[in-house]
């Protein structure tokens, strides 16, 4: 690693100290993250693999190449990989770690010790997770929301993997709780609240959720693995539970989670696009504002994951009339997004294209929502594989878009590499359609009405499984190729400089990697909000200048 | 779309349809618009960029527009749902059973069958119960579907309004076969219906395959040897085999009589090898001595 | 360069940040029973006679005489913060000790309550136990599992008071630095916050 | 801490504590004077539960000599976890 960059006498943060141990016992929250980078891409690769086992298994009705036991695992570890090990973590863990300090100026999160324990408490709970496929009759089949009382009664290793989920849960409350107090205590002096980068928002509404939800489920999970344990009825009807208030303290948790998913993502857009377009951000507030509406109205909306679950029919109109209360502020910043693209000198990188397909596959996740959400058509689609493509659009199509478009974004900074340009558009652009025609079609056939969690399926349905299989394999050969793009770049990409992509918040004001403090010069902050292009000459006179 | 087929399907497929309508202009306006601010805008077309730091007046507008159409959806959901969920009181009641993994349908008469048949153009309301775990009752041809959860009774009901046949499915996932809990609702004309419902002449089967099929034994067990979720009734009877009793240790055992009883009452005391624990629900008081006789005859024919 | 120093460092000592981070904790944790306070709550409703047939098991006395410990403690443990912070390092930690002291009276007698309990086959697996109609076995193992999920909290935060005291008297934690035990403090009154709750919920609802 | 200029003083502390045995006292003796379960009891009991648990939180855990935030933050979590009982509750009540 010789690219200490010719200006700057510090050493960067990989030169700082070498070996295992430097990693593995680090304090810096820049290593803590890429230690999470690390972790995460390896599990989304198992995941993945997971669900192109399951795109070839629906191939053709019948039997293909698993039985249906192995199948339901197969599913349910998906889902429990994706959800626990990947998605929740992957933006802030990663991308919050790394850069939420630097944009606010500061050169760690509040607690750096505590920041590295929620990392081993993420290895902890993956190992447990991980631990379910050694022994006993193999990992749950319940699906990742655990049902009572099939969770109860399954002979799979279903408490080990809520156990698993319960440590992933503290890592994650414990991830947010940095975050909030960093954001807190830890501005830049000049840094008034409605001065910090959106990203900073997005994950201060984020860490909320973390910590208001996370343990909501956490307790619940418990209550199963204890019910298993000494057979008491807690959710169990056989025994006197109820199984649809297990759903509600499930759904409690796991409603507002996916807004822990995709807040951030929103944040890392709203920086992204206004980077692009060389202009400010349109309606900074309305964003930032509808961030913490978001979180707080997610909180309310839970029960719309039951419309059909028996829950008294009072309660459901309810949560149908909140839930599209929800969808209100989630306009609101995508109609900002796309007015900041107005009048802009817009650069098309890949993270800016990134940014657009965003944009793109999100609208239809979204906008499939609000069928979700309407009463009557919900019982028609609850349960189907429209669901299935609903949060596959939302959360791969949405947050994992995004979390590829940051690394497009950020790579330069945090391997002071750039990477192939022309590869990542194709990349892209293969991702992009391999995507659509697998959830489009699976969307279609969920219409139709093929359940979901279904290892086999009526004739009729055959065609648009067979044409969603087909776009898994399209879809395979965009991601593998954008991950080698990456690898290769990170060794023999051309050195970037400072500011790549010409930003004005704080993290192109460092170096490329970034020293392990940070700063090399006191950061320059404009009287007029995050994203003031006219400081742009300022901070690209850094570049070349050795700093004294 | 549009089938007619129950007297929800017209309203279900409205509130698609709108909400689809509203979304469609909305995923194609605004992608269109990104294109093309991405092409005009462009910095080779415009190299210097305007700030504009937003308008209180758009934020307004496009504040308000959204809500005012969310409320139209929310309206067509919740005015199609309120049918959904009040049944007219002369409605045909049918007790509706799911277990894992099979569907059973019994009549005010006592009749119980595996498939559901019902009079075109009649009231029928289902009333939901599940011995096991949840399972859902989904007719997606008539676009409806409610959970049966074990211990608390459901309820769902429609009227069918073209003859046919349609597939019934279970939504909710249930275990390994939840993908074969699947049956039919056949929608027949009033007078067939009467003459199917006063038919009482005795089944042409074996009356143990009838109590068979009847208690879904057949969706865990093969008749011809295959391998499902339990072991196959096929040899049964008489049968060596080696079982797990509750303290783990080991023993074989030969299926007899009493055995095969002991099976149905207390399934989990003695658990064939290579088989789940827990998985078969205990049948008693399900079946009188008579009804047990006539299984074991049956298994014995079976051989 | 390198030698630019940034005024809000993440490695600085911030008092007030290490409290927010323990308060933003004290929320987890109370999420965390709300959990169970909504499974109580419902079941409650649901089983409203079972639940009053149950709770005539409980004793009062040791009930109450378990909340006048917490209380006690809470108020030492106040006491202790107080007299840190006016320099008063011995009253400091005598006030800690008793707050161990009931902390662990607490115990014992959770104990004694517990094993009274077992003792009738009230608990899960037991003859007795099974016997109970469905609300009734639902309301002690909910009984169990709070009040046991509150002893485990109880033990913790009497080993924290435990590391206080030994702090104190090593001179980690004095009259300017007293961060670490204002915080195991705000910790041990959350134990007695749920105890407030517990308390009538299980024992005087009757 | 620190930012706050009241002295401490250990008869604050022990005023609480006097307060939250009377109140420890009066919700025993309110719970045989209620019968003990009946919804006035639950009410009552939760309402005296409350006012100690106000005067933990005030008191000994010093949130009244704290920065305003903590209010904020401690009132927007009762309200979470009271929507929650009263969400559940509207599910319940109407079954
Ligand atoms: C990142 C994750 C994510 C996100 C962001 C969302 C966002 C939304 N989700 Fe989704 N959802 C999931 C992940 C996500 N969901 C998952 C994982 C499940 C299934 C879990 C399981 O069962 O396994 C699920 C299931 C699910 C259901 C239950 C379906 C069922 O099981 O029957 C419902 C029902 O209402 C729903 C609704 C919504 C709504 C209304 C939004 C809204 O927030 C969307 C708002 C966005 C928009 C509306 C688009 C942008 C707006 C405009 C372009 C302006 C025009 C808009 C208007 C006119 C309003 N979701
Ligand atoms: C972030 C979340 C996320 C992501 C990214 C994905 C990604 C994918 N998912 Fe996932 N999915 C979920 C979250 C996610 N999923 C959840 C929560 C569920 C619900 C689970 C439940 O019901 O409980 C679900 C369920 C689910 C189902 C429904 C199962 C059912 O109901 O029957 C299907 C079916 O096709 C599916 C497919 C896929 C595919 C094809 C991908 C594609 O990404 C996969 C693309 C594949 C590749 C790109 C493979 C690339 C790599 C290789 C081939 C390399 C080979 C590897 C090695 C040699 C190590 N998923
Ligand atoms: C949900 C699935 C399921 C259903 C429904 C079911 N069984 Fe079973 N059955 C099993 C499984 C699994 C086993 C093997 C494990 C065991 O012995 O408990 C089994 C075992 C048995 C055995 C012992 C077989 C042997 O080889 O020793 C008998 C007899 C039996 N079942 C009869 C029945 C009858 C009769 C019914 C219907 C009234 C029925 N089962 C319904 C799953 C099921
Ligand atoms: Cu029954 Cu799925
Ligand atoms: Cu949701």
């Amino acid at each position: 690693m010789s690219e200490t960059v010719a200006y700057t006498v510090e050493k960067n943060f990989f030169e700082e100290k070498r070996g295992l141990f430097s990693w593995i016992f680090t304090l810096d929250h820049k290593r803590v993250a890429l230690l999470y980078l690390y972790a995460i891409i390896t599990f989304f690769l198992v995941g993945m693999s997971l669900g192109f086992l399951m795109r070839l298994e629906l191939f053709s009705p019948g039997g293909q190449i698993v039985d249906p036991k192995t199948y339901n695992q197969m599913f349910t570890f998906h889902g429990v990989i994706m959800i626990f090990l990947v998605i929740i973590p992957s933006i802030p863990a990663v991308f919050g770690n790394f850069f939420l300090p630097i944009m606010l100026g500061t050169d760690d999160v509040a607690f750096p010790k505590l920041n590295l324990f929620s990392w081993w408490l993420y290895v902890i709970g993956a190992l447990m997770a991980l631990s379910t496929l050694m022994f006993g009759k193999g990992p749950a089949d319940t699906g990742w929301t655990f049902y009572a009382p099939y969770s109860v009664t399954s002979d799979t290793n279903v408490s080990m993997l809520l156990l698993a989920a319960f440590v992933l849960g503290f890592s994650s409350i414990l991830t947010g709780l940095n975050f909030i107090v960093t954001i807190h205590r830890l501005r830049a002096p000049e840094m008034t609240w409605f001065k910090m980068p959106l990203f900073s928002w997005g994950l201060y509404a984020t860490a909320w959720i973390q910590l208001l939800a996370t343990p909501i489920v956490g307790i619940t999970l418990l209550m199963v693995v204890v019910e298993r344990a000494f057979g008491i009825g807690l959710f169990d009807p056989s025994l006197g539970g109820d199984p649809i208030l297990y759903q509600h303290l499930f759904w409690i948790y796991s409603h507002p989670v996916v807004y822990v998913m995709i807040l951030p993502a929103m944040g890392i857009i709203s920086e992204i696009i206004p980077t692009s377009a060389q202009r400010v951000i349109f309606g900074y507030k309305a964003i930032a504002i509808s961030s913490m509406a978001i979180a707080f109205l997610g909180y309310f909306v839970w029960g719309h994951h039951m419309f059909t679950s028996g829950m008294s029919g009072e309660a459901r109109i309810v949560f149908s009339f909140i839930t599209f209360l929800v969808a209100i502020p989630t306009a609101i910043k995508v109609f900002n997004w796309v007015a900041t693209m107005y009048k802009g000198s817009i650069h098309v990188t890949p993270n800016l294209l990134w940014s657009t397909a965003f944009i793109f596959n999100f609208l239809i996740g979204g906008l499939t929502g609000l069928i979700n959400g309407a009463l009557a058509a919900d019982v028609h689609v609850h349960d189907t594989t429209y669901i299935v493509a609903h949060f596959h659009y939302t959360m791969f199509g949405g947050t994992i878009f995004v979390f590829f478009g940051a690394l497009h974004y950020w790579f330069p900074k945090m391997w002071g590499r750039m990477y192939h340009v022309k590869t990542a558009n194709i990349a892209l652009a293969l991702t992009f359609i391999g995507f659509n025609v697998t959830y489009g079609a699976m969307l279609t056939v969920g219409m139709k009405g093929m359940p979901r969690r279904y290892y086999d399926y009526l004739p009729e349905f055959e065609f648009l499984n067979k044409i969603s299989t087909v776009g898994s394999w399209i879809m395979v050969i965009g991601l593998l190729l954008m991950i080698t793009n990456l690898i290769i770049s990170r060794r023999n990409g051309k050195k970037a400089p400072r500011n790549p992509w010409n930003g004005v918040t704080l993290e192109w004001q460092v170096p490329s990697p970034p020293p392990l403090h940070n700063f090399d010069h006191k950061p320059i902050l404009s009287p007029n909000g995050p994203y003031d292009f006219s400081i742009l000459e300022q901070i690209n006179a850094f570049e070349d200048k050795p700093k004294e | 779309m549009f089938t007619n087929a129950s007297n929800f399907t017209n309203d279900v497929d409205l509130t698609l349809a709108i909400i689809i309508g509203i979304s469609l202009f909305f995923l194609i306006g605004l992608t269109v618009l990104m294109i093309y601010f991405m092409v005009r805008y462009h910095h080779t077309r415009n190299p210097k960029a305007t700030d504009i730091h937003g308008s209180v007046k758009l934020e307004i507008i496009w504040t308000v527009i959204p809500t005012a159409l969310v409320l139209v959806m929310f309206y067509y959901g919740w005015a199609g749902y309120t049918q959904m969920r009040t049944a007219p009181k002369d409605a045909m009641v049918v007790k509706a059973t799911g277990r894992m993994w099979s569907w059973s349908f019994e009549y005010p008469n006592g009749k119980i069958t595996d498939t559901l048949v019902v009079p075109k153009d009649k009231a029928v309301k289902l009333e939901l119960f599940s011995p096991d775990v949840i399972h859902s009752l989904y007719i997606p041809a008539f676009r409806i579907k409610e959970d049966l959860v074990p211990g608390k009774p459901n309820w769902m009901w429609f009227i069918g309004q073209q003859e046919g046949s349609y597939s019934i499915l279970c939504a909710e996932y249930c275990g390994d076969r939840h993908s074969y809990m699947t049956s039919k609702v056949d929608v027949i004309p009033s007078a067939d219906f009467d003459k199917w419902y006063n038919d009482n002449s005795a089944p042409k089967e074996h009356a143990g395959l009838v109590l068979l099929k009847q208690n879904a034994c057949t969706s865990c067990h093969s008749l011809d040897g295959n391998r499902l979720v339990g072991p196959s009734f096929k040899g049964l009877f008489e049968r060596k085999s080696n079982v797990i009793l509750e303290d783990e240790s080991q023993k074989t055992i030969v299926a007899d009589s009493a055995y095969i009883v002991e099976s149905l009452i207390e399934p989990n005391k003695k658990v064939v090898e290579s088989y789940s624990k827990g998985m078969m629900q205990s049948y008693k008081d399900k079946f009188t001595d008579e009804q047990l006789g006539q299984i074991i005859d049956y298994l014995k024919t079976i051989k | 360069m390198g030698h630019y120093k940034i005024p809000n460092s993440g490695h600085n000592r911030d008092d007030e940040g290490s409290k927010m981070g323990m308060w933003l904790f004290l929320f987890t944790e109370i999420l965390l029973f709300g959990g169970l306070f909504l499974v109580y709550a419902m079941y409650r409703y649901l089983y409203f006679d079972a639940f009053k047939i149950v709770s005539e098991h409980m004793d009062i006395k040791l009930g109450a005489i378990n909340t006048v410990i917490l209380i006690t403690s809470s108020l030492t443990v106040a006491l202790s913060i107080t007299a840190i912070k006016k320099g008063h390092k011995d009253f400091a930690i005598f006030f800690l000790f008793i707050t161990i002291i009931l902390a662990w009276g607490f115990v014992i007698n959770k104990y004694f309550e517990w094993s009274a309990h077992i003792h009738h086959g009230l608990f899960m697996g037991k003859e007795a136990f099974n016997n109970l109609a469905q609300g009734e076995g639902m309301f002690l193992f909910l009984y169990y599992f709070m009040t046991g999920l509150h002893g485990v909290h109880v033990l913790v935060g009497a080993i924290l008071l435990m590391v206080v005291a030994f702090r104190i008297m090593s001179n980690h934690q004095n009259e300017t630095k007293y961060t670490f035990h204002e915080n195991s403090g705000l910790y041990w009154h959350l134990v007695d916050l749920i105890w407030i709750y517990l308390f009538p919920l299980f024992y005087l609802l009757h | 801490m620190s930012n706050h200029t009241h002295k401490p003083k250990y008869s604050t502390d022990l005023l609480t504590f006097l307060m939250l045995m009377a109140l420890t006292a009066l919700t025993i003796w309110a719970s045989f004077a209620t019968g003990g379960t009946t919804v006035l009891a639950v009410s009552v009991a939760m309402a005296i539960a409350t006012t100690k648990a106000f005067l933990v939180i005030r008191n000994f855990m010093h949130v009244k000599y704290d920065h305003v935030i903590y209010k904020i933050f401690i009132g927007l979590v009762s309200l979470l976890f009271l929507s929650f009982i009263l969400i559940l509750a509207l599910d319940y009540a109407y079954r």
